[in-house]
């Protein structure tokens, strides 16, 4: 599923045939053969491992219970844990999309929209800019640093910034706007403007990270590809199409991945720059929701909602390496 | 599909080292007025774009706190230096602190991310393992994860770790971010270094060890830096697990954090926020400056045929 | 098809200092030819071939393609076809797609390019892959995709760029073989780019000789071997490398260590110099019994070729251990370490040229074409 | 984080203080003095006020923390709740005293003390006194008097409405209306009455008598920046606008600044909601002595002093209002009427949680989207499905 | 300095099937020998030569280094040093460091690696080059400084993995002499891996054919020209390839057009097919005078080389039209299109081969080495 690179080539040893008398040789010549291996992994096995799997699976039993802050245990409280295994009530009032339990399908549904724009955005204009970028010209270097900027700025800051810009009232975007005769909408207000404008933002995030890559990928094309296909006599836009799209699909492939898989749990951008706004909701924020508002925190819920952003993240990578898979086949 | 192509710097190393694309357009090298017009006016609008909210704060720490929110808004309005003198001067928190704490768990997450991933990315780049592959999908699979809702769970390890309250137990929930991404990137990057250097360097007297060390990550430096940057953004700017792990003493806080106390609910300091943000900026700004040049070259070939 | 001509074209790259890397060239290739280009590595033989093909600018001059001036007309209006060193071949398309893109391109019918690509592909023994993608073919296989692309479009010109330079030794034999008998059947105008000057000698009709952008000679394989326009030439042309050593110049002739080559009065008469260049092909020189005149070598090394031998060795003239190549039967080499005497063939087969200007003397008794 | 789990006697007690920054000099001044005479040390830590409360859930769940926080009032019953901060019984602390009534009610959880008033606050109608006297009117002292003096001070510039849901409830109670009836266990946010104080605030609106900035994020903001020019003439605020508006443009002159109570009956159950911050202990802190003596000194006649007077926040001592430092300052002064008239809020568990819903359903009534029945009926599903499960709606 | 055997060493890729790149391989190479490894691609080349320096496990059998089985000895504990065909030269160190690298890791005194590094770097021609570093250096020159790096540390066994391939001709040729003449001069063991028959017959004491894993004739480069022990090694050595044709078999010879080659008695009688795979190398033809017995050559291409020429033609032997190589003077080559008389120069030179197994049929009249 996750290819490498590494192709027959690699230093694949396997021990020799020999009979099961050996078996104790073996184990040793396994070692001996991988020891290296497993020694440069172990420390990340250890750190990741440890602090991912342990409260993932922590996360994963959540799901099963009514757990809330009120009945966890607390050892320093002396307070025993009273919280019961519900079976799989929390999915099934999930997913039977009660508001109660936060509207699961069109939150899903408006997750996805938010995921489908925003990678689309961040990868159009990314390769846009990525285009314009890799021509040589004057002042490129700067135009790199410029344009790459927003990556380097942390987010909260960027948030702010925004929040700030996209004040209705006293904002600037909205002054321009008034200046030049446009509407001025309320821009993070209780609408569905208040998506439009978290998804501005989001896509100004994300666009330098995807420049960057598809700028390197563009780079990995060999020229003299161009070159034929010129004297083959195909234009610029055949060239487009013909050559650097697929020349860049190794890159595009994995960066529409992730981008899809870090978009859809971007929960910062969303929280810092609108808060609780049912107009903004998505599957991550709802599970933020849940989990620290609420008299008592919702733990159960809010795992639940984490495993199941964990399932669709892997429902679609599933179809979605799948079908790369089946393309580059035929 | 192959996770591990992607290289942020484009192919690394000489196994890609066809000629890269030369100058295509029009006319040979030449473009007309007009492209070159247009081509430079979407450019300078989209760096307009990129710019211009860094700008604006910028703009707007200089002014009062009052007088940030203006009905027509000024490039000056009473603009001074006192937000930063205030910030620096350690009258809205110890703000120099708080950077200090910043800027030493960025540093340690960036040194422990880039050294774990440049270790596991050699082991997968370079021994076929059983495990290897798997390894790299469950990487994939910690990043479908959405870790805000982790929050308790991790508390409570780090606790019984005895690690919570400290940089070191904040800068490994960092790691375990940016590993995954960082281990992506310098296994293509050690791809892309040819084999015949490992080799070489194992026939020269090295162990496995010796060749990682002091073969491959000076080669991959490009990638380092690259990864570093990354790591290091991400622990720079990281709010929510910071305010929550570290202890709330002044001495302890990070830079995200303490910022947070100009904007609360029904009362945001945007000037002062907005100063304080430019000197978060700045920092993450020179890392940037010196690692952009690696984001998009290749790596400098040499050991074979160029 | 059509014949091709540079009319003093320069290639200026700028730079500090200008490179000009192909420099007032003027070069008239007849329809139906093939013409090489070769020279060594620097040389602007890519250069001027892709000034041809209209990837590289022409800052001066003019360039003609079948009577018409295309010194402006972009690559697609040129009607020329291109092998590359590396293929170029569009990695995501099939061997089949491969060929017929150009077509496509043009839209040309779907059943035609069939044809054509069917066509080629059998005409390269490519039939069977026409449905891999290019990754699953071995070098030699892409080599024939790559001439096969530019045969499918039939164009009025063929540019290759040194096409075998990726292919070992024995196939690039083999190739180039193929390549010249295909285009002799094609009867296509050919212009063939190579620093390989085995490949230059074996496959054209006529050479061209570049050095730093500047053409030296160009002319017929034999003629480049008999008469070399220039020491440069003579050097470069031929495997192993004429002997070539700059030695004095007396009344009787040139000087080699115990050996006197009597030179013609009209090169001694005109010679301003007193030394002079001279050249000797190794299979020009030959082992001798020890009590003929000659040069004493001092044998190095042994290069057997089966059929042939070359002998390496060195030979003390005027002080300095100067080296020199003899060719030999294959069968009874001397031995390494031993000393043989070597003399020349025929006073004739040597090549005298000017000590500071490279340019060839004339002798009267020069074997001619 | 916190040291707070030391049980070494010489470590200073861990206080969270989430004032905002241009406060927490003074308390941290007074915990140090307090701390000084009490023989023990303190550590006075910021955390930002949106924060504070998960960071301390999050500290407190696993034994860790401070040993004093500064809670608002609304949180006091849900980490009582949750057992995470202590039963004051027996600590001398869960005596009344002279506490006022309504402060000292926000700290009873289940019939135990749990906390101790620091200061109280409630919202009042601030307005511009200049431009009043140029339209030759006074505060108004009902809603429907403002929509009459409204075209005096140039329409839409009379009055700014702010869109946040704890801004909403004056005109909920001043129509006689609640969120939640707790003795009976009902949501009434939906009664005819709170339609009612929604549809007046929706009134003024679409009367041009008033503005608002539908961008939740940034009305506050917005609020403070017109009436601290002079763009408009009258907002609602608590006590802790005033030192910011008083850097405005419009208020040079402090005495420009006029504190009216809000409009509303002058009967009835009162028509600002009151809130405050109160000190609580955490559940597990080993510096329980220390702690009960910071927070006896803190909230002293003598703290509240010292508060009152260099902030301007109303103390919740009866006595200390008697101080003529303290009953002269000009914010106590205009605040403190109306702070014995403040409407109280119903302490329980999930009483800060009713902020949230609140919020997005008064955005969308003054945002248009939605006629106060149908936001008022959203919001009493939304707290019966995620807030109040066991209440019905009334 | 050590000698090197495999003995019965082999390596087998897991896989479905798995591929036994090296096959049983039994080889002794002796103290300060050059031996030379050569194959087609994928033959298994340099699986036998990683096997030797501790990069690929040995799967069956034994590899000994000096007397001593260092079968699962790492790499840095054979005393071998490598140099790769991309040459693996470290980019980030200078050409000086690259060479010490080695002596470095194992302590030696840095006066000591200095002193060492230059004395190869003056062997090599690079003292000029030293604080550059290999990006900066020519092809040539990247890879004396791979020659460089395993000379400077004197290691037991040289093995060179196709050192040359990334070198254009003309320097490929210089290259080969230097290195062998380097190797005569060191006297250390070496093992070198080529595809190239010419380096392979002009370089080596010995050579090693290997074929699919299995080797098939280790001799001195006469040896495997005159005597190849079978029909694969006879055509893979020589340059241009032996003519090889399986014929009809009568009791007067095998049978070409026009000509019938008298067999020994001992081979026709031993035999018991009806065919007979028969060689000829091109210089063991000659074009006759029309009148003399011979084949009729219908020629296709002619490659003239200078001095020599190479006769490309088609012989209609029994109906299909077989392709022979001729080697003539370079001086009065045949047309193209022309039909040539074809004959052997010796009746001895023939080479004859089992038509099924391939396996050399002895002549008694062999030449013999
Ligand atoms: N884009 C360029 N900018 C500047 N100089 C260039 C450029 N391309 C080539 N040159 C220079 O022009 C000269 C001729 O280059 P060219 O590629 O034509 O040589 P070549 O004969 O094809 O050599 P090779 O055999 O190595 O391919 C060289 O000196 C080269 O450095
Ligand atoms: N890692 C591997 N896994 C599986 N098969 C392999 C591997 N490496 C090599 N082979 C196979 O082993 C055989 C021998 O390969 P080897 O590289 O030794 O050939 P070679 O003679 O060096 O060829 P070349 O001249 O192309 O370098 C080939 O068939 C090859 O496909
Ligand atoms: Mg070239
Ligand atoms: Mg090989």
């Amino acid at each position: 599923m996750v290819a490498t690179t590494t192709g027959a080539a690699a230093e694949h040893r396997r021990p020799g045939p020999r009979g099961g008398t050996e078996r104790r040789g073996r184990v040793r010549r396994f070692l001996d053969r991988y020891w290296y291996a497993y020694a440069l992994v172990l420390p990340v096995v250890v750190v990741v491992g440890g602090l991912v799997i342990l409260p993932l699976a922590q996360g994963v039993f959540f799901t099963f219970t009514n757990i809330n802050e009120g009945n966890i245990a607390n050892p320093v409280l002396g307070r025993e844990a009273d919280y019961d295994v519900v079976g799989l009530a929390n999915y099934l009032n999930v997913l039977s999309g009660d508001p109660a339990y936060g509207s699961f399908w069109g939150v899903l549904l408006r997750t996805l929209v938010w995921s489908g724009i925003c990678v689309a955005f961040h990868y159009g204009i990314g390769l846009g800019l990525a285009l314009l970028l890799n021509r040589p010209m004057r002042f490129r270097t700067l135009y790199r640093i410029l344009l790459i900027l927003p990556w380097a700025v942390p987010a909260f800051v960027s948030a702010f910034a925004w929040r700030y810009l996209f004040n209705a009232d006293y904002g600037l975007i909205n002054w321009l706007l008034g200046s030049v005769g446009l509407p001025t909408p309320v821009w993070l207000g209780q609408s569905p403007v208040a998506m439009v404008a978290v998804i501005i933002v989001n896509v100004w995030l994300g666009v330098p990270f995807m420049m960057v890559a598809l700028l390197g990928g563009l780079q990995s094309i060999p020229g003299d590809l161009y070159e034929a296909a010129e004297i083959d006599g195909a234009t610029p836009w055949q060239r487009f199409t013909q050559i650097t799209l697929p020349g860049l699909r190794p890159v595009s492939s994995t960066v529409i991945l992730l981008g899809v898989i870090w978009t859809f749990n971007m929960f910062p951008v969303i929280y810092l720059i609108t808060g609780q706004n049912p107009h903004t909701r998505i599957l991550i924020t709802y599970a933020f929701e849940r989990f620290f508002s609420g008299a008592t925190r919702d733990y159960a819920i809010a795992s639940t909602y984490g495993v199941l952003i964990l399932s669709v993240l892997l429902v679609f990578a599933g179809v979605y390496l799948r079908a790369l898979r089946s393309q580059e086949a035929d | 599909m192959d996770v591990t192509s992607l290289q942020t710097s484009g192919r690394a190393g000489p196994s890609g080292g066809r000629r890269p694309a030369p100058p295509r357009s029009g006319h040979r090298g030449r473009r007309s007025p007009a492209a070159s017009f247009g081509l430079h006016a979407a450019l300078v609008v989209a760096s307009l774009i990129a710019v211009f909210p860094v700008f604006w704060v910028l703009v707007t720490s200089f002014k009062p706190d009052s007088r940030a929110i203006e009905a027509s808004p000024s490039l000056i309005n009473e603009s001074s230096l006192d937000n930063y003198a205030r910030i620096l001067a350690g009258e809205k928190g110890d703000f120099l602190a708080w950077f200090g704490n910043s800027l030493l768990i960025a540093g340690l997450t960036t040194v422990l991310a880039v050294m774990l991933a440049a270790s596991t990315g050699y082991a997968v780049s370079r021994f076929n393992f059983p495990g290897g592959r798997g390894l790299l999908f469950f990487f994939l699979v910690v990043q479908m994860f959405p870790f805000a809702v982790l929050i308790v769970p991790l508390y409570n390890l780090l606790l019984s770790l005895g690690l919570q309250g400290s940089a070191g137990g904040l800068v490994l929930v960092y790691c375990t971010t940016a590993v995954p991404f960082c281990t992506y990137m310098l296994k293509g990057y050690f791809d892309g270094i040819p084999r015949e250097i490992d080799e070489a360097g194992r026939m020269d007297g090295l162990s496995p060890f010796g060749v990682f060390w002091r073969l491959m990550l000076p080669l991959a430096r490009p990638g380092l830096a690259v990864t570093g940057f990354y790591a290091f953004i991400t622990a720079w700017g990281e709010v929510a697990f910071a305010s929550a792990f570290l202890s709330a003493a002044d001495q302890s806080k990070t830079l995200a954090v303490g910022l947070q106390v100009f904007v609360q609910q029904n009362r945001t300091e945007w000037g002062h926020l907005a100063a304080a943000s430019i000197l978060v900026a700045i920092p993450a700004a020179v890392v940037f400056y010196l690692v952009q040049r690696f984001l998009v070259s290749g790596l400098a070939a040499g050991s074979v045929k160029g | 098809m059509a014949g091709v001509s540079y009319v003093k074209a320069s290639r200026v790259y700028p730079g500090n200092p200008p490179v000009r890397a192909v420099d007032q060239l003027d070069l008239e290739v007849n329809d139906g030819e093939f013409l090489v280009l070769v020279g060594p590595s620097g040389s602007g033989k890519s250069t001027a071939l892709r000034m041809l093909a209209g990837l590289e600018d022409v800052d001066e001059g003019a360039i003609h393609i079948g009577g018409n001036d295309v010194t402006h007309t972009p690559p697609k209006g040129r009607d020329i076809a291109m092998v590359f060193q590396s293929y170029a071949l569009y990695p995501h398309m099939t061997v089949g797609e491969n060929m017929g893109f150009a077509l496509k391109l043009r839209r040309v019918p779907k059943e035609t390019i069939k044809a054509k690509v069917a066509e080629a592909a059998k005409m390269l023994d490519l039939t069977p892959y026409l449905d891999r993608k290019p990754k699953a073919l071995s070098g030699g296989q892409r080599q024939r995709v790559a001439m096969g692309r530019a045969i499918v479009r039939e164009p009025a010109v063929f540019l290759m760029d040194e096409p075998l330079s990726n292919l070992d030794a024995k196939l690039r034999v083999e190739t180039r073989a193929n390549i010249a008998a295909l285009q002799a059947r094609l009867g296509t105008t050919t212009i063939y780019v190579t620093h390989d000057q085995v490949e230059a000698q074996t496959m054209g009709h006529r050479v061209a000789v570049l050095k730093d952008g500047l053409l030296q000679q160009c002319d017929t394989p034999r003629n480049l071997y008999e008469r070399p326009a220039n020491s440069f030439v003579a050097g470069f042309i031929g495997s192993p490398a004429m002997n070539l050593k700059t030695v004095a110049l007396t009344s009787e002739g040139a000087v080699l260590d115990g050996l006197t080559v009597p030179l013609p009065r009209s090169v001694v008469a005109g010679h301003d110099a007193k030394t002079i260049t001279f050249g000797v092909r190794p299979e020009s020189l030959r082992l001798t019994g020890g009590d003929e005149v000659g040069m004493k070598l001092t044998v190095d090394l042994v290069e057997e070729l089966g059929a042939d031998a070359y002998v390496y060795g060195s030979v003390d003239i005027g002080g300095t251990a100067e080296r020199f190549i003899v060719r030999t039967d294959g069968r009874t080499p001397p031995s390494i370490g031993s000393t043989v005497n070597v003399t020349l063939r025929d006073d004739n087969e040597v090549h005298l040229f000017h000590p500071e200007s490279g340019a060839r003397l004339e002798t009267t008794k020069a074997p001619t074409a | 984080g916190g040291s707070g789990g030391s049980d070494d006697q010489d470590g200073p007690v861990v206080f969270w203080d989430t004032s905002g920054p241009g406060e927490s000099a003074v308390f941290r001044d007074l915990a140090e003095g307090c701390a000084a005479s009490g023989g023990f040390e303190v550590a006075v830590e910021q955390v930002a006020f949106d924060q504070a409360l998960n960071n301390f859930k999050n500290a407190a769940q696993g034994g860790q923390g401070p040993d004093v926080l500064r809670a608002e009032v609304a949180w006091v019953a849900q980490l009582a709740h949750n057992g995470l901060i202590q039963d004051l019984a027996g600590t001398g602390l869960d005596d009344q005293g002279d506490f006022l009534a309504t402060p000292w009610s926000s700290t009873q959880f289940d019939g135990a003390t749990y906390a101790v008033p620091q200061v109280t606050d409630t919202l009042a109608l601030l307005y511009n006194r200049e431009l009043l006297d140029e339209a030759g009117v006074e505060p108004p002292t009902s809603w429907e008097e403002l929509l009459d003096i409204a075209p005096d001070l140039g329409g839409d510039s009379a009055f700014f409405v702010n869109n946040d849901g704890y801004y909403a409830l004056p005109f909920i109670y001043s129509a006689g209306g609640d969120l939640l009836d707790v003795e009976n266990q009902t949501i009434v946010v939906n009664s005819d009455e709170a339609v009612a104080g929604l549809g007046t605030a929706r009134a003024l609106l679409d009367e041009g008598a008033a503005r608002t900035a539908q961008d939740p994020g940034n009305s506050y903001g917005n609020m403070k920046a017109a009436f601290a020019s002079g763009e408009v003439a009258m907002i609602v605020d608590g006590p802790w606008a005033v030192a910011d508006l008083l850097d405005g443009a419009a208020f040079q002159d402090p005495e420009n600044l006029g504190v009216a109570p809000l409009p509303g009956p002058a009967d009835g159950d009162g028509n600002g909601p009151v809130g405050g911050h109160d000190y609580v202990i955490r559940q597990g802190s080993e510096r329980t002595d220390d702690a009960v003596s910071l927070i006896e000194c803190m909230s002293g006649v003598e703290a509240q002093t010292t508060v009152a007077v260099e902030l301007g926040l109303l103390p919740t001592r009866e006595s200390v209002y008697e101080d003529p430092e303290v009953a002269e300052h000009p914010v106590v002064s205009a605040f403190s009427a109306a702070v014995e008239r403040a409407h109280p809020r119903p302490w329980i568990a999930e009483g800060n949680e009713l902020f949230d819903p609140l919020k997005i359903g008064y955005a969308d009534v003054l945002a248009g989207n939605l006629s106060p029945a149908e936001a008022a009926e959203q919001v009493a599903t939304a707290y019966q499905d995620t807030v109040v499960p066991d209440y019905t709606i009334g």
